[in-house]
């Protein structure tokens, strides 16, 4: 699973094809592919050329997956960058540089429970295809909106994977039961790999930190540069510092990082 | 033409800089394009000791802009001395490094530090940070402590240039622009942010832990070019202008005013080669307008 | 909900006025919405004589906004108290003159020629045109001035609510606004217009005849909304907010820092019924997010 | 040629269709029509839904013509405006209001020279189509680029044209000499409607006074609110006054209005 061809680099591929899943707000990305390598749980920066002056920021995107014929993203809408996003027209091009970050380290022969929140799916579907033995990976997915918009079924067969619908109040607190139950039950037998909206990755953090798991975050702080230079995105951590999300992130142990009191990224995230 | 330009004891092979703070250390950019090309590096303000910086949430967009109050986070410069200046180009390329501290003592002793370093080509003194309580703004518009601060770091900074960073958040900047001149300033540097602020009203709270933040990109370019042609009449030292540039047609805005060299920062964020393809796309439409040196453009504006 | 707020006497149907100069006399918008239905009408700043205004080019597009130098071209008080005023609907939309003069007992004329229109809802008095060569910024920047210039306009208005427009061009608003407070300003709004510039590099000229210009739209919200916020945190009369508001969203973010209304400028100019649509907008979302009354939401940002 | 039905309003027409004339940098826009009539040299501001904050300002078009299917502009693209409207796609809604302005009056039983340049040609398709007696319409077209660009052959066969291409400088001197000739020629036979880029106007309009012609003539001047509002479009005139080009003209006296020394405005415009 290890790439040797990780150097990143900033391209203006073209945009191959858009679909959407399930609904307008769930949005493939088909880009033509780079010529690097990357590990799942990195990601990408993406400008389209038309936005001008506005938006002034590119947004981040874990890679979903790259085949020899393209480079593919699964976005949701949320803002008004994603919302532009998914109004682009194949042909016109893109500002993109990547593969960022660390990405997830991981063990092919060890047991892997993958634990997903939402679009945290998405790193997970190159990871698992690409995975030499997919049948020790245990797949736990929750959702908000329809099974049919997230690429829930294109998972390897022999993934073991559950998906769990959260609609109301009683269902968030059922499926923080589950994750608590499997993250207790798995504790010791493999790594564990998590990527979701902040709420979910804090329970998945306690629950791990108090069973001793070796449990690993993917965070989604909001980012400007994606290079470690802005200092925008950082992350508290355990020794006390701030440390950039970007570059030294987006994956965290997860009794490393420290989830400040102060809530404001989260508030307002809509996506699980 | 030669797009070199020299800015006193300040030699660049062209005007193009990168602002503060938005180019790290210069080492995160090695992957996109060579930093022996660029006029001068500028990276993060230092100060004498690691700064942990604010708060999260530290970054907002804003139209055409964008917030920050990362709050000078920083290694500290003895940290940036040892790991960082000796991996960067400096004999091509000139680095400069901006100065934090809270007082004018502290100045001074970071400019003794680095008065007597070669890897360091020039100082840039941040008199005009908005996002920390103490040693930003107080000394960035009040022309009495200004003084006081450029005047100790210049008799510490041995034959250094010292580049004074203001501060747009002023009622005039020619006072200030000139208080820094006669109090021995070798070159001028603005704007840094402008004072802002974003909240969200869902969560009823700033969309930054520290409330307020810097104003920057493309939406104060307008102020900007303002207050680099104000500064431009009234001082003789020359100025490096810099504010919502994304475009060589923005480079020679600057120059056209009368800047001698511009930094490019917001626009980093964009795509991370920006400041080096702008190298190129500054050489084409200089050729383009047939400018036939810098000399005879800069300041021609007519009014 | 009800809409309606209170500021001191003036009473509005909803938070939402129009800002000087960007919606003319008023008249302009009948094709396009109904009057009644706004809290306020602001017409352009009106001065004692016809004034001509500036020379051409007066207005250049910014990212995210505009600059204007159009120098306060009016048909002058008496004018618009025969022709325009008549036609307003101002028994059920206050109508808000805005006054522009040169000399504070010009200021305080005007105040006399008005405070006893009955068609007039409230004086608010322009310190802060940065457009012009007298009158605008010398006031607006300088706390004695502008204090003057209050008392003298108090002293006349008889009854009429006497707002106060500050600008934006300060080290610190809330000087100014602590001043205007104590003067007997009866309601401030803020922000005029940023002192900003836009140049041609093929024409080596300013892109404005006037060379300078102010600088309005969304790129400006961070920085109205801070001093928005800064003056509500100092004063202790109700507050206009303004500066670069385009949506239901932005109105909300002006009250939650502590405005007790807003004014609507460039924002009229993408859409000529936009300051009409905004009522029924605001009143959708203020449905949405649950807010019960304008006194428990409004300033209450948790800092 | 009189309507009745001119009070302006604003709309959030849908686009029709988008086409091409000689190069991508001429586009005709089809749009759904308003309910409201207009008189030929009024003109529509456009600003499409997904400009958001920016750029800032709509777009003042001539109206090109206006039948029961739809309302068509031709617009070149000369700036960022215009080539982002030039990218638009059917289906996508702009924001529109008018007719403003003025527009052309003139008797259709008198002669009409009509002086266009590049795309001061627009307004005067609908109105040569419309007009109850094309016989009697002489049309001088000066142009800079391919006569494929313009809609030049729609005019009524009837209309006595001629074009004439600008390249050289001394095309341009001819041109002017062309102008000279005609404006005398005509003058005293009838009006004289001109429209197309201010250095066109201003040796028009010199012409104009010197013969002492009935000549017309629409500025080009740049506009923010297109209501009369910003006092950001006004022209000096005679009497010494500035006057807003959106609402007294577009279409002025040729020897009312006071070209400004400052030729800012001019310089930078490309289009003839
Ligand atoms: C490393 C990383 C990987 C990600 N991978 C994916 C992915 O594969 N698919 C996907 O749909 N989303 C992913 N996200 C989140 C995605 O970047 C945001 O949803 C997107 O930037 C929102 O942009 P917007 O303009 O639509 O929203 P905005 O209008 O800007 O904001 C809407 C919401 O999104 C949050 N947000 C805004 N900008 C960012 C940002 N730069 N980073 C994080 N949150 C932000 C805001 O706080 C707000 O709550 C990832 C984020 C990170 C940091
Ligand atoms: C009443 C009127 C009718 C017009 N009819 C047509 C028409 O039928 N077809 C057509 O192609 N063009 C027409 N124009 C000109 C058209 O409005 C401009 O070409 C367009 O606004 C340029 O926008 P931009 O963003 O592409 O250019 P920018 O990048 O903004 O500027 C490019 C050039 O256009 C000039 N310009 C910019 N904005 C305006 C503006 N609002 N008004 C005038 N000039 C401007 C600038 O000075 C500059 O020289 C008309 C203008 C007016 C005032
Ligand atoms: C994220 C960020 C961090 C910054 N840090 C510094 C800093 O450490 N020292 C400094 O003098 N200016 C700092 N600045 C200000 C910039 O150097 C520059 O003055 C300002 O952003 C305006 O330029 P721009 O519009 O091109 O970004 C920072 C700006 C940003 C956006
Ligand atoms: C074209 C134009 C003309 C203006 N004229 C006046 C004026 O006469 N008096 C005044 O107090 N403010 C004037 N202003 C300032 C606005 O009222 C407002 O303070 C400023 O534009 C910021 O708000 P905005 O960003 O919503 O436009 C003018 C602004 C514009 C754009
Ligand atoms: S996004 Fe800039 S440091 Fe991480
Ligand atoms: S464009 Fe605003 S007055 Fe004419």
């Amino acid at each position: 699973m290890l790439e040797t061809n990780i150097k990143p680099s900033c391209l203006k591929p073209e945009i191959q094809a858009i679909t959407y899943a399930g609904s307008g707000d769930f949005v493939h990305l088909y880009m033509q592919p780079p010529a690097w390598g990357y590990r799942p749980g990195q990601f990408v920066m993406v400008r389209p050329g038309e936005w001008g002056n506005d938006p002034v920021w590119p947004r981040p995107f874990s890679i979903c997956e790259k085949t020899s014929d393209s480079l593919r993203l699964f976005i949701q809408v949320v803002g008004r960058g994603t919302s532009l996003i998914s109004r682009l027209q194949p042909g016109s091009t893109l500002d993109m540089w990547g593969p960022l970050g660390n990405g997830f380290s991981f063990d092919p022969d060890v047991p892997l429970l993958i634990l997903a929140g939402g679009m945290g799916i998405a790193p997970f579907i190159g990871l698992c295809k690409r995975h030499p033995h997919p049948g020790r990976i245990n797949f736990l997915f929750g959702h908000r909106m329809g099974i049919e918009c997230y690429p829930f079924a294109e998972l390897p067969q022999k993934v073991n994977k559950t998906h769990l619908n959260q609609q109301t109040a009683g269902d968030i607190v059922s499926f923080q039961k589950v994750l608590e139950k499997r993250i207790r039950d798995f504790s010791g037998r493999g790594r564990i790999l998590a990527c979701g909206p902040s709420p979910f990755l804090k329970v998945v953090r306690k629950y791990s930190i108090e069973s001793g798991a070796d449990t690993w975050i993917s965070l989604e702080n909001r980012m400007a540069c994606g290079v470690g230079a802005c200092l925008g995105c950082v992350t508290g951590t355990t020794t006390g510092e701030y440390l950039q999300t970007c570059t030294h992130g987006p994956v965290f142990r997860a009794d490393e990082v420290v989830f400040e009191e102060d809530d404001r990224l989260l508030s307002a995230k809509p996506h699980l | 033409m030669d797009l070199g330009v020299t800015l006193g004891a300040l030699r660049l092979k062209n005007p193009i800089m990168t602002a503060s703070g938005t180019f790290g250390y210069g080492l995160e950019f090695t992957s996109y394009g060579r930093l022996e090309e660029l006029g001068a590096i500028v990276v993060k303000g230092l100060s004498l000791q690691p700064r942990k910086g604010n708060p999260m949430p530290r970054i907002a967009e804003t139209p055409c802009g964008m917030l920050n109050a990362i709050g000078l986070q920083n290694i500290g410069v003895e940290k940036f001395l040892q790991e960082k200046l000796p991996r960067l180009p400096w004999k091509e390329t000139p680095v400069v490094v901006n100065l934090y501290a809270q007082k004018a003592e502290e100045f001074a002793d970071l400019a003794a530090v680095l008065g007597s370093e070669p890897g360091v080509g020039a100082l840039e003194v941040n008199i005009s940070c908005p996002n920390v309580r103490q040693g930003g703004l107080q000394f960035g518009q009040n022309p009495d402590a200004a003084v006081r601060v450029v005047e100790m770091v210049k008799k510490n900074a041995g034959q250094k240039p010292v580049i004074v960073k203001l501060s747009p958040n002023v009622a005039d900047i020619k006072v200030i622009a000139g208080a820094v001149e006669s109090a021995g300033a070798d070159i001028i540097s603005l704007i840094n942010t402008i004072g802002g602020m974003a909240v969200d009203i869902r969560t009823r709270k700033p969309c930054l832990a520290n409330a307020f933040g810097g104003l920057s990109g493309p939406a104060i370019k307008p102020v900007a070019l303002k207050m680099v042609y104000e500064v431009c009449s009234t001082v003789k030292i020359p100025v490096i202008g810099l504010g919502g540039i994304t475009s060589a047609r923005d480079i020679l805005e600057f120059i056209l005013v009368g800047a001698s060299a511009v930094q490019i920062g917001t626009a980093t964020f964009t795509r991370p080669d920006k400041v080096f393809t702008l190298v190129n796309e500054l050489r084409e439409l200089v050729t383009q307008l047939e400018i036939e040196d810098w000399a005879r453009f800069r300041g021609s504006l007519e009014t």
